[in-house]
């Protein structure tokens, strides 16, 4: 792909409850967002291991969104709370190696809110769109696909 | 590895922005897969054949079918592929109409990233493994807590259907809020009248075994094998000795401690009955107002006790039961505004005045003043100077609908028995005026409506539609002022007494006992159910289920109703003699665990036990996790929270996620 | 302790003895009341009516003028300065378009750090009860007060974040140091008809004798008020009430003037002369009459 | 150092502990190195001074010695925090190590440099624990000490100033020389796991090799794994061969944890761990 029409890859890590869920019903309302998004579902938002935004920034995603259910609602008791703590202080130490903010973003997406989901989505992707593609973890993928 | 890849059309849902065929061909490609095709409807008989065939003669391996959300057909497809002999745990669902067909316009845009979501779910499903489902045995017994009408009537639906029930009571008797009620909207029917006779089927059946004055202490287990720990609190009377002849009570000194039952309007003595008609109808000693326990003499009950049932030395005994299924049906309570709630967030009404002036008071005091097994034996009293109010104020919503001073919700059962309580008082006080502050008047429900409209067309009950600013005694009266939104002015009322529809609010001790039952709850302690439409008596925790006004506000057809459909959802359960659970859950990697137990902090489940490794000669090698399956609900919080990754949420394994995230590059 | 002060225009006017109580009981305490330079109109009763931005400018620009001379916090006795000022410094923080608007009116950015605003019941809130007790002098026994707030003092909550908006404490809590009684009544937020004085004197008359009559039938034998519109209302209509027949004269005392008189300062010195229906000599350590 | 000979000579005398893990003379100037006696004849062994820099720790959950019997473990301040939240992590416990608690005045930053002012430890000049929060015997008493300026924090400072493509740079060049020799890992109390996820093949955690890609996953996740964890004893900059700033990430992460945590490990044997608690208020405005 040309650098002119370059498209940002999104990686969406999602609970299976709340977000997958709402994304569901954008789909079923037939809401539009763009096709930059890839979803990955897990069953809560505490089996997501920090581990995985970096590996899809290592499979070249520009931009990753965790997504799940709102405090008080996930549906295993308290599971996003524990993700909370995990999220705070992954990304405070992304950001501190220099990794934008805008390059890993956080939502509470209920199963009813088709409409935020397609927000969320759309904001994340020009977002990232705007900070272009991610060179600094493409550079140092680039060595590694030379060995694959 | 032998993969099928299967995509749906869904008649023209997906095929309209998604080039099939193209799809198809692509996932033909990728490595593993041995059979690409795409249907018109993959979930239709024909389409479901084709998956099933190629299984049987291709010995596919694993299939994916690209359709519509796994919520929506995963079941069907997992179904297809074991009747073919494929485990069910090697079928994925790549979800092509939700999260891609519906959602975006350009065909090409839509269809690469179909393609991806395909190869993610061929990359998942070729390293997903063959799963069993958990099966674990049922105790076919039922608790109940609360003795309330709905917890009567969740335990005698169960017992009746044959199965035995532990009903736990925390008050001296059953019967609830319910046994403390005048009459009863919207048929104006007795309440005790129609609650007593099934207080007493509760105490005769041979299947229920009540524990009044009883707590539930401690739940361990899960669905279907509980093992439950109640604590018998000291009653100091041997309830088996005791006939209920009720000589102590009567003859006990201490009269002077103000009845629960009836709601501080009457006294009782340290040893009680609640009411006449409770069950068990054995007294229980209050010890904290008992001259013997205060100063160690008196002792008359123990005198005059003919069967020597008197015990002070009794102490606090735990029983633990085997059981099944737990339904909570723990009620409510009042708001009652003269405290200062902890909420700081919850400001009170103290310009009301409740519990400074004596003839303002709350919904439940006006039913005892109603009642004719009542202090005033019927006969509408005000509390301060016993004389007959001849202008009595009703105010609804105090507490309820106010975001800032009480609580967001709507008690729902105020504007019904505030038209009740006016209706019974002008029933009773030809002569008086009744008034009703109100917000809206909400009477939803069969024969509701009409209930309120003849309180107000028949009864002559004034309705005055606003709010009360304050209310102050003057000159033997108090002065309710409030505002007539209707006509546009305040408006002073000289009453002889106020009755407050204060607010339906959780137990005191809701979020207590939620967190011994595993049960979440909402900001205002009243518990969760799974889903609101679909799913209303269950909570996330399985094998408990909720009945009556624990959920939210109720009265009492509702509360009924519900019991029902817990003690159905219960016996749904007891149905059969093994329950399956879903085989996703954790499982410990014993090598490699170091026991740091860091996923039993944040399983919010109890499901991880602590399990000792000993060498042949029984030497402690070291202390590992385990997982309880029964227990396990799956979230997979333990798996990431794992430093060293010894404990994998089966189904979505590390190794599996990977494979995803991979197939993306 | 220092404290910038922001008298506001009542204080120089018919509430004169606010001012001079304050000051004297400040004098007593050793606490320093630094009157904020070149202070302006705070816009009560008026700016707002007429134009939203004038209501908030007023105020920011005396927030301004104490910020620039390193005040950190001021007391504004009347309950409405303290009302616009509190409002004016709530509004610009949470709106930074009309923030910006004010400072274009002002000339000037506002100063970064927030500065705390005290009403006269906060700030011996601050000063503390046990300083209050310490300094005490003379036993307020005789006295049966009814602490009255008026409407502005604790409202509205979001903004003051101040005592109990239906059945405030504070100023019965501060008053106790003194001795005297005080006394559960009804009305201690009810309105009294405000700014109305002058343009509606029946009716102020009417709402300020329903306040007087109750605190009587509570018990009290004065009033205590931390508003100089309160104050005017109920001790000035006694006047036409006292025509009306029938009525018994209940003075009405400032905060700080009862607070003065605890401290042992003289009447002189806290302005009692100055009120229409004065404190009788010697009451405040009298026998009391109507002890309930 | 005659009181602490005493005290591990009674110690092992007594039975109290089968085995003492503390420091002997180095082998040069300025140094000391780690040792293990068990016998009451070997305590005349034992030193302790500015160049006691190990953290013993380390070698409570070693396997070798675990077993032996209970252990006396001379540790200073900083080095009981690794204790302690060893002890909150069901590692250690409390009952079977004896702490002989070392009054510190200061260590210096690496072996052989002499005891002055330019040569203090950074960890030194935030130090709170000088004498140690908890133990069974304390050595000791610490004398006057002014401690040097907190050159970590000011760095940390310095980097979250620049541009993230500054700091994304200055990471990439310190990350680009790690040679995966795992020293980092190995010195660390914390990193008690039998098998790393470093280690871990199937399915493969980290790229083990020396990559840029893989370097960066690896101290990523160290530091992450390290969060809310780490004591900030300063070992792993320390033994690291090539010099990167490993305890820059890890006090970062230390700060976010006391700052909207209010919470520092190591501190209370007690108290529950950063993670694995939460509380419904956690801070949330980065969630959308």
């Amino acid at each position: 792909m040309s650098e002119s029409n370059w498209e940002p890859k999104i990686v969406a890590i999602v609970c299976n409850w709340c977000t997958y869920t709402g994304a569901d019903l954008a789909g079923t309302s037939r809401m539009k967002y763009q096709p930059n998004v890839r979803i990955i579902k897990l069953p809560c938002t505490g089996r997501i291991d920090p581990v995985f935004i970096l590996k899809a920034f290592e499979r070249g995603a520009d931009g990753v969104l965790v997504s799940g259910c709102h405090p008080g609602d996930c549906h295993y008791n308290a599971g996003n709370f524990h993700a909370r703590r995990r999220w705070m202080l992954f990304r405070d130490l992304l950001d501190f190696v220099g990794i934008e903010p805008e390059r890993l973003q956080f939502s509470w997406v209920s199963a009813s809110e088709g409409r935020k989901w397609v927000d969320v989505i759309n904001g994340v992707t020009d977002a990232v769109r705007a900070r272009g593609p991610f060179t600094g973890y493409q550079a140092i993928n680039k060595e590694f696909v030379a060995h694959e | 590895m032998k993969i099928g890849v299967y995509i749906c059309y869904c008649g023209e849902n997906i095929g309209r922005t998604v080039d099939c065929a193209a799809v198809a061909k692509a996932c033909a490609e990728l490595p593993g897969v041995v059979d690409s095709v795409d249907y018109k409807y993959m979930c239709s008989d024909p389409g479901q054949n084709i998956i099933k065939n190629a299984i049987r003669e291709k010995g596919l391996q694993g299939v994916v079918v690209a359709s519509c959300s796994p919520h929506m057909h995963e079941k069907t497809f997992r179904r297809a592929c074991s009747d073919s002999g494929l485990n069910p745990f090697l079928c994925e669902i790549a979800n092509l109409r939700e999260h891609c067909s519906w959602v975006h316009e350009d065909v090409p845009a839509a269809t690469r990233k179909a393609i991806d979501l395909v190869r993610m779910a061929v990359e998942k499903v070729k390293r997903n493994g063959e799963l069993e489902p958990i099966r674990v045995p049922v105790t076919k017994r039922a608790l109940v807590v609360g003795g309330g009408i709905a917890g009567i009537q969740a335990a005698l639906d169960v017992a009746n259907a044959g199965f035995e029930v532990v009903l736990v009571e925390k008050e001296p008797s059953i019967g609830g809020h319910m046994s403390q009620l005048s009459e009863t909207f919207p048929t104006l029917d007795c309440s005790q009248c129609i609650l007593t006779p099934r207080m007493v089927e509760v105490y005769q059946h041979p299947r229920i075994k009540l524990l009044s004055y009883s707590e539930v202490e401690k739940v361990e287990g899960f669905i279907g094998n509980f093992k439950v720990t109640i604590r018998r609190k000291a009653r100091s009377v041997i309830e088996e000795r005791c006939t209920g002849c009720g000589l102590c009570v009567q003859k006990c000194p201490t009269k002077k401690a103000p009845s629960e039952f009836e709601q501080g309007l009457a006294k009782r003595p340290a040893i009680y009955v609640p009411f006449p008609q409770a069950v068990p109808n054995k007294p229980v000693i209050d010890r904290n107002v008992c001259t013997h326990f205060r100063t160690g003499k008196c002792g008359i009950c123990k005198k005059v006790c003919g069967r020597d049932a008197i015990d002070f030395e009794q102490q606090d005994q735990f029983v633990t039961e085997d059981i099944g299924a737990i339904i909570v049906a723990t009620g409510y309570q009042l708001y009652s505004i003269s405290k200062k709630p902890d909420d700081s967030a919850i400001k009170g009404y103290g310009e009301y005045g409740y519990g400074k002036y004596p003839d303002v008071i709350d919904g439940l005091q006006f039913e005892r003043i109603a009642s004719a097994s009542g202090p005033s034996s019927g006969e509408i009293r005000r509390p301060s100077d016993q004389k007959e109010p001849k202008k009595v104020v009703f105010i609804q919503c105090v507490g309820s609908r106010d975001e800032a001073k009480g609580f967001t919700y709507c008690s729902k059962i105020c504007c019904m028995y505030t038209a009740k309580h006016a209706m019974l008082y002008k029933h009773k006080v030809h002569d008086g005026e009744a008034y009703v502050f109100y917000m809206d008047i909400r009477a939803g429900g069969k024969m509701y409506e009409e209930f309120v409209r003849r309180a107000i067309e028949e009864d002559g009950v004034k309705y005055i539609r606003g709010r009360v600013s304050r209310i102050y005694p003057s000159g033997g009266k108090y002065i309710v002022k409030g505002e007539d939104t209707l006509a546009g002015e305040p408006i002073e009322i000289d009453a002889d007494m106020v009755v407050l529809a204060t607010a339906m609010i959780a137990q005191p001790n809701a979020q207590k006992l939620a967190q011994v039952l595993g049960v979440p709850y909402d900001g205002y302690g009243f518990y969760q159910e799974v889903h609101p439409k679909l799913r209303p008596v269950e909570v996330s925790t399985a094998g408990i289920f909720l009945a009556g006004a624990c959920q939210s506000p109720k009265d009492i057809p509702e509360a009924v109703a519900m019991a029902s459909a817990a003690a159905s959802k219960a016996l749904v359960l007891f149905g059969s003699d093994q329950l399956e659970r879903e085989p996703t859950v954790a499982k410990v990697n014993e090598a490699t665990c170091i026991g740091c137990f860091y996923c039993q902090k944040v399983c919010a489940y109890n499901a991880i036990e602590v399990k000792e490794i000993r060498d042949r000669k029984g030497n402690l090698v070291k202390t590992v996790a385990s997982v309880n399956p029964g227990l396990c609900q799956g979230c997979g919080t333990c798996n990431a929270t794992c430093p060293s990754k010894s404990i994998e949420l089966l189904g979505y394994t590390d190794e599996q996620i990977f494979a995803e995230i991979t197939a993306l590059g | 302790m220092k404290i910038g002060y922001f008298p506001g225009c009542s204080l120089g006017g018919t509430a004169k003895e606010f001012d001079i109580s304050l000051r004297a009981v400040m004098k007593a305490l050793g606490v320093e009341l630094v009157e904020i330079d070149d202070w302006s109109c705070c816009g009560a009763s008026s700016a707002h009516a007429s134009s939203h931005l004038l209501a908030v400018s007023l105020p920011a620009r005396n927030l301004l003028l104490a910020g620039q001379q390193g005040l950190t916090e001021i007391v504004a006795p009347c309950a409405a300065c303290y009302s616009r000022l509190v409002i004016a410094q709530h509004e610009v923080a949470n709106d930074a378009g009309l923030k910006a608007k004010v400072e274009r009116a002002i000339e000037s950015p506002l100063p970064a750090g927030e500065i705390r605003i005290l009403n006269v019941v906060q700030l011996f809130e601050r000063i503390g009860p046990e300083k209050l007790q310490a300094a005490k002098r003379v036993d307020l026994a005789g006295l049966s007060i009814a602490a009255y707030y008026g409407c502005l003092l604790v409202r509205p909550h979001e903004i003051t974040g101040f005592d109990d908006v239906e059945q405030p404490v504070i100023m019965d809590a501060i008053l106790a140091a003194t001795g005297a009684r005080l006394v559960d009544w009804n009305f201690k937020t009810e309105c009294c008809g405000g700014a109305h004085s002058i343009s509606h004197k029946p009716i102020v008359t009417k709402l300020s004798k329903k306040i007087l009559d109750d605190a009587r039938q509570s018990g009290a034998n004065v009033v205590a008020v931390a508003c100089p519109m309160c104050h005017s209302n109920l001790d000035m209509r006694q006047v036409e009430l006292r025509k009306e027949g029938g009525h018994q004269d209940l003075p009405v005392l400032y905060l700080t003037e009862l607070l003065g008189l605890a401290l042992g300062l003289g009447r002189k010195e806290l302005g009692l002369d100055l009120h229409f229906v004065r404190l009788p000599e010697q009451a405040q350590t009298a026998p009391q009459e109507n002890r309930a | 150092m005659s009181d602490l000979c005493t005290v591990a000579k009674e110690l092992l005398q007594s039975g109290q502990v089968k085995l003492i893990v503390g420091y002997e003379k180095g082998s040069g100037p300025h140094r000391t190195r780690p040792v293990v006696i068990r016998s009451a004849e070997e305590a005349g062994r034992l030193v302790f001074d500015h160049h006691s820099l190990n953290n013993l720790a380390v070698y409570l959950t070693r396997k070798e010695i675990k077993h032996e019997g209970r252990i006396g473990i001379v540790a200073k301040g900083c080095d009981v925090r690794a204790i302690v939240q060893l002890i909150q992590e069901k590692q250690v416990k409390r009952e079977d190590v004896v702490i002989i608690g070392m009054a510190c005045d200061g260590v210096v930053r690496e072996f052989g440099l002499a005891w002055e002012r330019e040569h203090v430890a950074p960890k030194c000049a935030v130090c709170d624990v000088r004498t140690p929060h908890l133990y069974d015997i304390l050595v000791g008493s610490p004398a006057p000490f002014e401690p040097p300026a907190d050159s970590q924090l000011a760095r940390i400072e310095q980097l979250k100033a620049m541009p993230p493509a500054e700091r994304w740079a200055f990471w990439e060049r310190e990350f680009e020389k790690c040679i995966r020799c795992y020293a980092c890992r190995q010195i660390c109390p914390m990193c008690f796991c039998d098998r790393c996820i470093a280690d871990k093949s199937v399915p493969q955690w980290l790229e083990s090799s020396a990559s840029r890609r893989g370097n960066l996953a690896w101290n990523i996740m160290r530091a992450f794994h390290l969060a809310g964890r780490c004591v900030g004893c300063g070992e792993c900059d320390r033994v690291c061969p090539v010099d990167i700033p490993l305890s820059l990430l890890n006090r970062e992460m230390a700060l976010v944890a006391k700052q909207e945590y209010g919470y520092e490990p190591g501190r209370d044997p007690e108290a529950p761990t950063l993670i694995g608690t939460y509380d419904k208020d956690d801070r949330q405005d980065f969630i959308q």
